[in-house]
């Protein structure tokens, strides 16, 4: 192993760098970091968020979506500094004062996970589609998921948590919910 | 009575409470005060020469700490390692690389960007030799010889074989129909989501602890004591939570080691993470084999005798995870649910310029490769005869009479009853009425098929008679603490991937201890504090760990019966345990609980006895596990395009007795979807040239929700007779099954413009050269 | 990849083997932005900045002439690395001459190795085989230029 | 996969966008939504000096129909088509595009803009504008120009758009009475690359005959193709499958499919006739009033 002589002689300069300021999960956040910072770097070593995972690098598996202003995004394709003053929300902001939201309910009670690495990443995917569908069809759902790749689980039970989220978030007047 | 969360109930799992909160813990969430990052320089040519390295741009790029190259390693004799077959790999290549994407250097910096550009900036000469893909090629006398380090100057690595020759010979010359199939089961990738990785780090005392994303952490330990020469003392394997693994964890990588060479050199904890790409187009693959086979059956139906030819293509080195003795797995399990006469096996290990493998991609050993060969032939031979395949296996089937079981080729199949799982498969999905509409839809032209697979599994190595990976026997193990309120701690030498097995040993415990399975804490994967054990492949933990769950807890039961009779003052053998707690004999209500029993093991235990309620066992077990099931697919043909789309897909499978149900029909609907992806979309393709093609999640196209079907379970159950409760293991047998039903039925819809066989993947272009050759398109 | 092609110019056979074996003057037939260094009669090296639009990444290049049989026919091999990538083309020419006009015979085996022959196999085909068609219609009209 | 470094610039407005571009001389890149730039750029297969952002430019992103034409700005997400109302009712064959582009996370990143703009013969919205007759507005240092669609697609990432011009909008003819359209792809999965693609537009005239006709078509060729001969021979007829029949053989004739990972060059040509055939049928179902 050769080293580099400390520090880097005659290096050039780093950066460029960037202030990036956003709310997540409610909370106001904020770094310095350079721009070519991914946005799931940002959250997971900026802001030590490692609930939101990385699976490729090719912007195919979903492990690392969460939702930008209510958007589910995935957040290795995009920059830090693209999310600057926006609207974060990632697998920890789901579980409120000590009550899990509906949808991680949903992947217990109906076994929607196994290793549990694509988890967080569908969760925001399924919340997303949930906001703005209340009430999927089973197609509505597969698609709307079919941006997130799971290994483990064949997704059936994943589209029943999803379900079992959507009949307990409609409530009584929803139809679903006995 | 039963127990909370005892054997046979659906019970919720507890690893999903970290889980669902974003709170698992993974390799890469792991993060140590002054941590580094490796990155590694990757080779553009699958077979080159290497010039020359330079380093001097990439040492002057910020951040970048150092560089690894192989000549760096040569001097610490660790540029080459060990395979698990015995085989030698390299960690970094001193003058030739062996496929696209190896390992050439690393880069230690101290961010993760840093080490990127620092890769970048690496500069390799490389001068190009000559490539071998094809595994048939480099058989041929004039292949160049890729391996000149081995004795033997040829790119064969072994030969193997196992069956009587001259009986199956002459039993096929005698048959009255022989079918003969020859079959591509490409180079397949098992892609668990989570990357492999580690986190390195050395104590100020020299004390090596390395979070890795293992399978099998005390092998490991084991094989990093004996390659880097530490004493094993002083090296943690930690195997945190693992994103999946699927028999992609089991191989040690050279990233690991760099890593540790790295944290070595540098005083720092250093981090490797590889890239989705790096992991498809680096890490050991899956499959790779060019089965020849011929089948024979008298003209009334009967089978008469299998013979099987292969070449498995091992890449440049064989870094297979099989144990020792079998070169090819367990493949021999191919003559599946029928009772031939004579079988004979043979199989050839090839190198070429690929990365290394032959690991298991969610099946035990090449029993994929042999599910798939005979329920692929034997469909070909039943079509020969004009018989319905449904009606074929009926007709051939070991009958549950038989069992055991001993197989042409020597194994003795625990337990069976095929005829009735088919038959369930068949009721379920209403195979006459399927048959009827077939006909009808063939009349008017339009395509649509029925396919089955009644595979018989082989799991749960093994006996240390017969199994060992590099001399370590594969027993597995199982360590219980009960604690003087009641509560239990259980430690195993297994590690789950997302089986469940926080949930599912703790049933075991709790039907065994009368214990709720909330109160048993259930910890893997650290080799300071787990015992022993070769860890979770094969669908071996249920057999093996579990089996010693129940052996370890019935330990403690010996022990506590001893001290409720002292607390109940009546002799031991007055006692039994019944409804989980011992009571007297006929005296319901004079009883103690394990809680009772256990607070007195630390307070009032009999005088002469050892304070304590512990035990721990190391299970051998005496055979393997059979598990067995039918499979019937339904597909439509888009006539213009070539598309399949399953309709319905039913599975029955036998997994002998059920600890968790919920677990269990899980772990067959991911079986089954990974029986979907190689029989309809995955493949690894090299160009003549070793270039990779389908290296990326762009290219390899995993199955989303959209093309897997809603999956349809049932079961039946058949014990294991040898194994403690009866289980056998269930992770791997849909994934082993489903893709000859796929097959099955593709070739089912085609049959009738004479097609045979189909390679998969069956993509739509193969579907629609076949129609429009026929002219049907 | 294997392309060929055949060109035919008004020029002396002379001029026209000349051209093509003095890197100079080949390498202005190259559309990409180029550095060249001679190092004998048979060897050069040099950077390239080879891609299509924005994909576009430095290359090292070097280049040996294989074969040369005045003024009749030549071959020479190229090597290049950059982009996590390396490129090897072997080109060949046949030159003839017929009543004044010049006849090239080119074929360039053209493989391509690692990240963009990994990632980027969808669309290597078409653009390699434009480039190289490129070249020798750049040649062609320098040629024919004088 | 770490991209490389670069200067960031958000600008608020277009004209400082061009500026930037401009200063860099080819060297910057604007960025959209990102999805196809930044993969390309983890690869480290592109390496801008310079990412000039667009999001922060007001009036970017709308989708409106005023008495000419339908304008849908630069940065509108590809997902604003699936959730337009007047697209679904109008257009449909930008929201039958819309819907199987990448995946729908990617749909909520990626921008029209940069979907028709990558020059990617791969994406599929290039051959919809193809079919539509659509125009770009792109603005530089020099102003403001308007390029038709069939004049924009050069060669795989080559389009009409200078480095220091920027796409602001695309234009497309209002729908008439008697417009239907539709665009039919083919996938080995959901979410990849297709392996074909076929947009047709026709619209009829009230005797029933085609009054005029737009067909493109994705992934056959190294841009987006305009199949200009088919729609010639398609004007006058009947939409009936006869004119269909010939017109998808006069499709077939302008591709040039190369062999891949999506399929032999002999099946995709095959598959343009198949697709080209349910494009016309759909889109002539539709401007009858169909689905």
């Amino acid at each position: 192993m050769v080293l580099a002589e400390m520090p880097s002689a005659g290096a050039e300069e780093t950066g460029p760098f960037v202030n990036v300021h956003v709310t997540v999960n409610g909370a106001p956040r904020s770094a310095t970091v350079e721009t070519r910072t991914l946005l799931v770097h940002f959250l997971r070593e900026n802001l030590s968020l490692t609930g939101t995972h990385i699976g490729c690098d090719t912007t195919n598996c979903g492990a690392c979506t969460i939702l930008l202003d209510g958007k589910a995004v995935k957040s290795c394709t995009i920059l830090a500094v693209q999310a600057d003053g926006r609207e974060l929300r990632t697998v920890e902001g789901l579980e409120t004062d000590g009550k899990l939201h509906p949808i991680q309910e949903g992947f217990i009670e109906e076994h929607g996970l196994q290793c549990g690495f694509c988890t967080p990443g569908m969760m925001m995917c399924s919340v997303a589609l949930l906001q703005k569908n209340p009430h999927p069809t089973e197609e509505q759902i597969r698609r709307a998921i079919s941006g997130n790749l799971c290994r483990c689980t064949g997704y059936v039970n994943i589209v029943k948590a999803i379900q079992h989220a959507a009949n307990k978030m409609a409530g009584p007047s929803g139809g679903g919910r006995r | 009575m039963t127990v909370h969360g005892g054997i046979g109930q659906s019970v919720k799992r507890k690893e999903d409470a970290r889980f669902v909160r974003g709170k698992g813990n993974y390799v890469d969430d792991v993060k140590l005060p002054g941590m580094l990052y490796l990155d590694i320089v990757r080779s553009p040519y699958a077979h080159a020469r290497i010039r020359y390295i330079n380093i001097e741009k990439a040492l002057k790029v910020p951040g970048v700490l150092a560089v690894i190259r192989g000549k760096d390693l040569e001097a610490a004799n660790l540029a080459w390692m060990p395979t698990l077959m015995s085989d030698k790999q390299m960690v970094l290549p001193v003058e030739r690389v062996m496929y696209q994407s190896q390992e050439v250097a690393a880069v230690v910096a101290d961010s993760r960007y840093a080490a990127a550009d620092g890769v970048a900036a690496v500069e390799v000469e490389y001068e190009p030799l000559p490539v071998v893909v094809d595994p048939k090629k480099a058989l041929e006398p004039d292949a160049p010889i890729l391996r000149p380090d081995r004795k033997e100057q040829t790119n064969r690595i072994w030969h193997w074989e196992v069956g009587d020759r001259a009986g199956t010979e002459k039993a096929l010359k005698e048959s009255d129909v022989v079918v003969h199939e020859d079959l591509y089961i490409p180079r397949i990738h098992v892609s668990s989501i989570e990357t492999c990785g580690c986190v390195a780090s050395f104590d100020a005392m020299g004390k090596l602890t390395v979070w890795m994303t293992t399978q099998a952490p005390h092998a490991i330990r084991t094989v990093f004591a004996l390659v880097a020469g530490l004493p094993e003392q002083k090296i943690r394997i930690i195997s945190p939570d693992i994103g999946g693994g699927f028999g992609g964890k089991v191989p040690v990588y050279p990233g690991y080691v760099l890593a540790v060479v790295a944290a070595l050199k540098t005083g720092h904890p250093v981090k490797w993470i590889e890239d989705r790409s790096e992991n498809i187009q680096a890490d050991s693959f899956a499959r790779d084999y060019h089965i020849s086979a011929d089948v024979g059956a008298t003209k009334d139906g009967k089978l008469t005798a299998l013979r099987v030819k292969t070449i498995a293509d091992h890449g440049y080195t064989d870094a297979a995870a099989n144990p020792s003795k079998f070169p090819a797995g367990l493949f021999h399990i191919v003559t599946g649910s029928y009772p031939f006469e004579k079988a004979h096996v043979e199989v050839d290990g090839v190198y070429t310029n690929k990365p290394p493998g032959g690991i298991a991609y969610r099946c035990s050993f090449r029993v994929t490769e042999a599910a798939f060969t005979i329920e692929r032939i034997v469909d070909s031979l039943a079509r020969k005869l004009g018989m319905d395949p449904a009606e074929f296996r009926m007709k051939n089937f070991i009958p549950p009479e038989a069992f055991p079981f001993k197989s042409a080729l020597g194994w003795e199949y625990d337990s069976g009853n095929y005829r009735a799982a088919l038959q369930k498969a068949m009721d379920i999905v209403d195979y006459d009425t399927l048959r009827k509409e077939q006909a009808e839809k063939r009349k008017r032209g339009d395509l649509m098929g029925i396919g089955i697979s009644s595979f018989t599994e082989i799991v749960g190595a093994g006996p240390s008679h017969t199994f060992d990976i590099l001399g370590l026997k594969m027993f597995d193990s199982c360590e219980i603490r009960i604690h003087p309120t009641g509560k239990a701690i259980a430690r195993f030498g297994t590690k789950s991937q997302g089986q469940g097995h926080e949930t599912t040993y703790a049933q075991i415990l709790a039907e065994e201890l009368g214990i709720s399975s909330e109160d048993i804490a259930i910890e893997e994967g650290d080799t300071d504090t787990a015992p022993y054990g070769l860890g979770t492949y094969a669908s071996r933990s249920t057999a093996t760990a579990g089996a010693a769950a129940s052996i370890a807890a019935r330990k403690i039961r010996e022990k506590a019966q001893k001290i409720a009779a002292h607390l109940l003052e009546v002799s031991p053998d007055d006692l039994e345990w019944k409804d989980h707690k011992f009571q007297v004999k006929g005296v319901p209500d004079k009883a103690k609980t394990m809680a009772e029993i256990a607070f007195a093991a630390y307070t009032n235990h009999p005088p002469g006895m050892e304070a304590g309620l512990e035990a721990v066992d190391y299970y051998d077990p005496p055979n393997l596990t059979y598990p067995f099931g039918s499979y019937i697919c339904v597909v439509d043909i888009d006539k213009d395009t070539g598309e399949v789309k399953i309709r319905r897909f039913v599975a029955v499978d036998d997994c002998g007795t059920i600890i968790n149900p919920m677990i269990v029909e899980g772990q067959i609907h991911g079986g089954l979807t990974m029986g979907l992806a190689p029989a309809l979309l995955e493949e690894i393709h090299y160009d003549e040239n070793g270039n990779i093609l389908g290296g990326s999640f762009m290219d390899y196209l995993l199955p989303t929700a959209v093309e897997t079907p809603k999956w349809e379970t049932a079961k039946t159950t058949t014990p294991s007779p040898h194994h403690p409760i009866g289980a056998k293991g269930v992770g791997e047998s849909a994934t082993v099954g489903a893709p000859a039903a796929i097959v099955n039925a593709v070739v089912d819809a085609l049959a009738h413009l004479g097609v045979t066989h189909i390679d998969i993947p069956i993509t739509p272009w193969k579907v629609w050269k076949i129609l429009h050759d026929k002219g049907a398109a | 990849m294997h392309f060929e092609g055949t060109f035919t110019v008004q020029v002396p056979r002379a001029r026209v083997w000349s051209f093509f074996l003095n890197p100079q003057e080949f390498s202005s037939a190259i559309d990409d932005p180029h550095t060249i260094e001679i190092i004998d009669a048979d060897h050069f090296r040099g950077t390239i900045k080879a891609g299509v639009a924005f994909i576009r990444g430095t290359f090292t290049w070097s280049a040996v002439v294989k074969e040369r049989v005045p003024p009749e026919r030549a071959q020479m091999a190229v090597h290049g690395s950059g982009m996590g990538s390396a490129f090897d083309i072997v080109a060949s020419l046949a030159i003839s001459e017929t009543g004044g006009l010049t006849t090239v015979k080119w074929a360039a085996d053209v493989q391509m190795s690692g990240t963009i022959a990994t990632t980027g196999a969808r669309l290597l085909q078409g653009t390699t085989e434009k480039k190289t068609n490129a070249f020798f219609e750049n040649a062609r009209k320098m040629l024919e230029a004088g | 996969m770490i991209p490389p470094r670069f200067e960031y610039f958000a600008p608020s407005s277009v004209d400082e966008a061009v500026q930037i571009l401009d200063r860099f001389g080819g060297d910057a890149k604007v960025l959209a939504g990102g999805q196809s730039l930044l993969p390309v750029m983890k690869l480290r297969l592109a390496e801008p000096k310079a990412l000039v952002d667009i999001n922060r430019i007001p009036d970017l992103a709308h989708i409106r129909e005023d008495a000419k034409s339908l304008r849908i700005g630069a940065t509108t997400r590809t997902n604003d088509l699936n959730d337009s109302e007047v697209i679904h009712a109008r257009y449909p064959i930008l929201s039958d595009a819309a819907y199987e582009i990448a995946d729908p996370l990617v749909r909520n990143m990626g921008t029209v803009g940069g979907n028709v703009s990558h020059g990617d013969p791969a994406n599929d919205l290039p051959a919809c504008m193809l079919a539509l007759g659509a125009h770009f507005v792109v603005r530089g240092p020099n102003g403001s120009r308007s390029i038709a669609a069939h004049e924009f697609y050069q060669d795989t990432f080559v389009t009409a758009l200078e480095s220091n011009e920027i796409l602001l909008e695309i234009e497309i003819p209002k729908a008439r009475p008697g417009q239907g359209n539709a665009y039919v792809k083919l996938e080995k999965r959901i979410g990849d690359f297709p392996i074909v693609g076929v947009a047709a537009n026709l619209v009829l005239a009230t005797k029933g005959t085609i009054e005029s006709a737009g067909l493109a078509l994705t992934a056959v060729g190294p841009t987006a193709l305009k199949a200009t001969e088919a729609e010639r021979h398609l004007v006058g007829k009947a939409p009936d499958d006869a004119a269909f029949e010939r017109a998808a053989e006069l499709a077939q004739e302008i591709t040039s499919p190369v062999s891949d990972l999506r399929g032999p060059a002999e099946y995709k040509r095959a598959m343009v006739r198949v697709l080209t055939l349910r494009a016309l049928h759909r889109a002539s179902a539709r401007a009858r009033g169909g689905a």
